[in-house]
């Protein structure tokens, strides 16, 4: 199974999602913004970081970037795309995900462990479960997802709500003020899933967390 | 070239007898420009006139030193081909008249420092000292310092993962902020910034240059505009998604052999970045600055000299590498523009439109600056305060101190950094030294301390102390301690009772690295921080790194498990001298701190590696602020365990005992290793104390009233997020 | 010529920072405000001397990069 | 009363989000942009009915909170 990494001048997340990707038995390539093709790849990924400097909005300038042609073109065959934070932000620029995100609604960049619950089996939720709990890392100050009551409804109707954040043991929750305490949403398609959260960084032997290996050996299977 | 005017030499910084140097130096009169270069490079920033003299006490080397002082950086060899490039810097009087911008270009500086010797940043770390909470500032300051730090460093994809904040008074009107840096490079490929080969190409590449931070500038404002001066800030703009750039730009250069020699654009810009490669190269340096890149127009050969825009970088790369260069940089999207070349004159020679701007010889601009032999005093030693009666019980002492501004959990300031960016960060925030994982299951530890309390008491045992504890901390990790950075912050060092207390830490530091031999490899100087004759409470914040042979073996705060036997390694004698019981508790600042023995520091942190390493221990932390009942509680909170513990003999007072400050303690917990640990100490010449057992989700001390664990989080948890409610950012 | 482009979040939409100077503005005892909103002001200047076409031009900008379009509204101005 | 506030940089401070917007805009093949610099814009909405108290009351506000009088400038316009 292959991965295409695509990366951003600002990209600052692609060594966690590498690690993550090859733990989980994946081979990486990648694509620079530049690139108007994409490397042969099952699962195109979007990592962290901050694409462009991300001064104007978050992941604005890199949704014009001539690699985001191709992505489009490759999400719109189904081919699985997954977008992490910034890379999250990039695919709601790019359109290929509804929503916005807005300044986080305590105002401050927030990195935590938060807790994840897996609200819908799809394509891209690996070997997680439905109502399966996991510990991963936010780090983020633009992860308050945004979504008008008319689309927040579709988004529940449509079951494309992917991940939401749930209390953990102390009480803290949703991280960021996001609408329905949405982490992570999918499209109608169900091949193109972006979330804030970063599991990468729970995969590790040595990271806090190792909660998110399955979610990537379960993606790496199916696509291989 | 127009003369300069004494006077205008005055607006400079200069005295007489400086300017009278000038002369002599350059065998006429300088011009304004020339003129401005004398005064960056003389300055105290960068010449270290003042403190030179003193530094030279400090240890720099050892085996595992590849580059002491004097680089960009200092280098330490630690195995398996890599090195590790440190340094820490201050940013103090930029933070606390923008504190936003201030911090953040704070971070940025230090970060080039370290990637201009060839690698790669991997943590950041920065130690923050506010003035009282309740001073009407502050709150601000807090605020934005802490959102600078983290959109630098959260931008350019570095964690920063440790620190150190501390509130007084005496930073009322001069907050202090240090950041610290830390890279990882080939040893072999280290990069320096000695400009050895004349006819080679000088290229600038990075952000354009504007008037940012010229303060010579508005003191030589005669020459210009006076009302456009007026309104020109001093306060540089960070762009942190620049610095990513240069950053990811230059170590693509790097791995090429294209660069002779490479230095950042730091203080003084384009003028000490150019003297100081061409002085460490031994050869000269000609500039056309009609080939900067320009922000703005109309600038003087002044200005553009003593820019401190950021994010620019100089280097002397060979003639074949150009074209290789400008490719990289292009992919990039950075400006990388010839702009002159190395000579053999030994002067640096600066030309605009065609006209000589400067032309000075290098050697007494990099190496004659004046040098000065301040008096200095030490303060009086402070008679001990002995053992004063508590008002309050123990518990509630515990609470008070577990909520105080000193105490409470810093985690509402490292919650705002990305501490995880790059999967690597093994120990988070919270411990006693962060840790980044290294290839071959290998690790990284890194820690700030200093205990300026303790150094206004008495500076040589507070320089002592602040190396004893940043290897303390490394140790308490299993780190082994292998060298040192330091940010000196002090007032005026016109100032004999000042300049005593810089004196005093220097010598106290210099005596604690050679004894635990943690050599100084890099290091920072900052003085007048100071206001209306307020000076900061003497700070000289050591940064420290160390080594894990084993990750498996790191050890950590939090207790392991219930029923694990609590051991206190090193004695107690109950010192509140200096103490922040005495302070918090009683409302004094009083007494002597308490001493440090470095011998015996020295046996207790080898005793406890070798337990760490040996025995595995399920926990491990320093005693430090607060005594040991606050580490004792900070294991129970990190862990969620309590504890029941016990003093052991009634002869010394409890809240003496549980609360004073003594050096050179450890406590550990073990499940079952109690006699292998009591048999290493004896071994070792230790002392070595069982004081309890762990278990139950509540403290109970002396056979008290047991507290539970959650009514010290809160109010250690609470504190800081509640003071700072409402100071939110508007930006 | 110099054009100015207000970018502001359509109402309905949360506006943390607008929240957040509201009630900075009430803490520091200002009395009387009963709202505030936060947007973003981009002064751009053209080398383009027709106003007709530099209106059409920065409307493509606005709709491509400036704004976003889903939670924010904008305006241009000629200065 | 409606007040909008514009907090710019001061001539000569670095703008970064103003360079990256310049930067993007020529990517996207808008030619002819020879500088972009990027502010806030601040609505507020007063109870006070007042013109010239508000003026006062809101140019406090400015200096104490809405614009970082170090590297910004501000205007205000009654609207
Ligand atoms: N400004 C800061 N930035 C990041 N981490 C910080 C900061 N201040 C304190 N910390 C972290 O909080 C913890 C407690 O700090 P401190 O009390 O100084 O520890 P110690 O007593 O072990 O030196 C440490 O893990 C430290 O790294
Ligand atoms: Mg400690």
């Amino acid at each position: 199974m292959k991965a295409a990494l695509v990366l951003f001048p600002g990209t600052n997340r692609e060594t966690d999602m590498s690690d993550a990707l090859r733990r989980a038995g994946a081979e990486v390539v990648t694509a620079w913004h530049r690139d108007r093709e994409l490397p042969a790849a099952d699962l195109v990924v979007l990592p962290g970081g901050f694409s462009h400097g991300d001064y104007l909005r978050c992941g604005a300038m890199a949704a014009r970037a001539p690699v985001m042609a191709p992505i489009v073109e490759s999400a719109g065959r189904g081919v699985p795309v997954l977008g992490v934070c910034n890379g999250f932000q990039i695919l709601i620029e790019a359109g290929l995900l509804p929503g916005a995100l807005l300044r986080n609604a305590g105002l401050r960049f927030v990195c935590r462990t938060v807790h994840l619950r897996l609200e819908r089996r799809c394509r891209l939720s690996g070997h997680l479960d439905v109502g399966d709990v996991i510990r991963v890392p936010v780090a983020h100050g633009d992860g308050n997802y945004f979504a008008d009551s008319d689309l927040a409804a579709r988004l529940e109707d449509e079951d494309r709500v992917v991940f939401r954040y749930v209390p953990d043991g102390r009480g803290a929750g949703n991280p960021n003020g996001s609408t329905g305490d949405i982490a992570g949403i999918i499209n109608r398609a169900g091949n193109v899933l972006g979330m804030m959260p970063h599991p990468e960084d729970a995969t590790g032997p040595r990271q806090q967390s190792r909660d998110a290996l399955p979610f990537f050996q379960g993606i790496v299977e199916s696509l291989s | 070239m127009n003369a300069v005017l004494p006077d205008i030499a005055a607006r400079h910084g200069f005295t007489a007898d400086e300017y009278a140097k000038i002369l002599d130096h350059m065998g006429r009169e300088p011009n304004l420009t020339e003129l401005g270069i004398f005064s960056a490079m003389w300055s105290e920033h960068c010449s270290y006139k003042s403190s030179r003299r003193w530094l030279k006490a400090l240890a720099s080397n050892a085996p595992w030193v590849i580059c002491g002082p004097g680089e960009n950086a200092g280098v330490v060899d630690i195995g398996d081909g890599l090195a590790a490039v440190f340094k820490m810097e201050s940013h103090n009087h930029p933070s606390f008249i923008e504190p936003f911008q201030g911090a953040a270009t704070g971070v940025g500086g230090i970060m080039r420092d370290v990637f201009t010797m060839g690698a790669r940043p991997v943590a950041l770390l920065d130690v923050l000292r506010f003035g009282s909470p309740s001073h009407p500032r502050t709150r601000h300051l807090v605020s934005g310092v802490v959102s600078g730090i983290g959109s630098y460093g959260n931008c350019t994809g570095v964690p920063t993962v440790g620190g150190q904040t501390t509130f007084h008074a005496s930073c009322n009107g001069n907050n202090l902020v240090n950041a610290m840096c830390v890279g990882i490079a080939p040893a072999d490929r280290i990069f320096y910034a000695a400009a050895s080969q004349p006819g080679a190409p000088v290229i600038y590449v990075g952000s354009k240059t504007g008037r940012d931070g010229i303060h010579g500038a508005s003191m030589a404002s005669t020459g210009f505009d006076d009302e456009a001066e007026a309104k020109r800030p001093t306060v540089q703009v960070g762009d942190p998604f620049t610095e990513k750039l240069l950053l990811e730009a230059c170590l693509e250069l790097m791995a090429s052999e294209s660069i002779i020699a490479i230095q950042d654009m730091g203080a003084a810009g384009l003028t000490s970045s150019a003297v100081e490669m061409a002085a460490r190269g031994g050869t000269g340096i000609d500039l056309d600055l009609d080939a900067v890149p320009q922000r703005e127009t109309g600038m003087t050969a002044y200005e553009m000299m003593l820019s401190e825009s950021q994010e620019r970088m100089l280097m002397v790369i060979h003639e074949h590498a150009l074209e290789h260069a400008r490719g990289i940089f292009e992919k990039w999207d950075l400006d990388c523009a010839p702009i002159g070349r190395i000579t053999t004159t030994g002067r640096l020679v600066v030309t605009m439109n065609g006209r000589i701007e400067a032309d000075i010889a290098i050697g007494p601009l990099a190496h004659e600056a004046p040098l000065y032999e301040r008096p200095w005093t030490l303060p009086e030693p402070r008679p001990p305060v002995g053992v004063p009666g508590s008002p309050v019980t123990v518990e509630s002492a515990l609470i008070t101190l577990a909520g105080c501004p000193d105490l409470a959990s810093r985690r509402w300031i490292w919650e705002q950094y990305d501490h995880l960016v790059m999967g690597r960060t093994v120990a988070p925030p919270g411990g006693d030294a962060a840790v980044i994982e290294l290839p071959g299951d290998r690790g990284l530890a890194m820690t700030a301390d200093a205990t300026p309390r303790y150094c206004e008491a008495d500076p040589v045992a507070g320089g002592r102390q602040a190396v004893a504890e940043a290897w303390r901390n490394l140790v308490a990790v299993g780190a082994r301690p292998l060298a040192v950075t330091d940010c000196l912050n002090f007032g005026n060092p016109e100032s004999p009772a000042v300049m005593g207390t810089f004196v005093g830490s220097v010598n106290g530091i210099a005596e604690a690295s050679r004894a635990l031999a943690m050599p100084v490899v890099s290091g920072n100087v900052s003085f007048y921080n100071e206001t209306r004759g307020e000076a900061v409470q003497p700070a000289p914040t050591i940064g420290a790194i160390g080594l894990i042979d084993d990750l498996d073996r790191m050890a950590s705060l939090a207790f392991g498990g219930a029923d694990e036997t609590i051991h206190l390694i090193g004695a107690t004698s109950g010192h509140l001298g200096a103490s922040l019981w005495l302070r918090e508790i009683t409302g004094e600042e009083d007494g002597p701190p308490p001493p440090v023995d470095l011998d015996a520091e020295r046996r207790t942190g080898e005793l406890v590696l070798g337990l760490i390493r040996d025995l595995g221990l399920a926990s491990c932390h320093d005693v430090s602020d607060g005594g040991l009942l606050v580490a004792l509680a900070e294991m129970a909170l990190a862990s969620g365990i309590g504890f029941s513990v016990r003093r052991p003999d009634r002869e010394v007072a409890a809240h003496a005992f549980w609360f004073g400050e003594e050096q050179g303690r450890f406590v550990v917990s073990s499940p079952c290793a109690g006699k292998a640990i009591a048999a290493a100490a004896h071994d070792a010449g230790v002392a070595c104390t069982v004081l309890g057992r762990t278990g139950g989700d509540v403290l109970t001390v002396d056979d008290g009233q047991p507290i539970s664990i959650e009514s010290v989080r809160t109010v250690h948890e609470r504190w800081l997020p509640d003071t700072m409610a409402g100071a939110g950012e508007t930006s | 010529m110099k054009v100015r482009v207000h970018v502001t979040l359509k109402d309905g939409v949360l506006d943390p920072q607008g929240k957040a100077i509201h009630r900075a503005l009430e803490t520091l005892g200002f009395a009387g405000v009963r709202d505030a909103r936060q947007g973003k002001v981009i002064d751009l200047e053209l080398a383009c001397a027709d106003e007709a076409g530099a209106r059409e031009q920065v409307d493509r900008m606005c709709r491509q990069l400036l704004a976003n379009t889903v939670i924010e509204d904008y305006t241009v101005e000629f200065v």
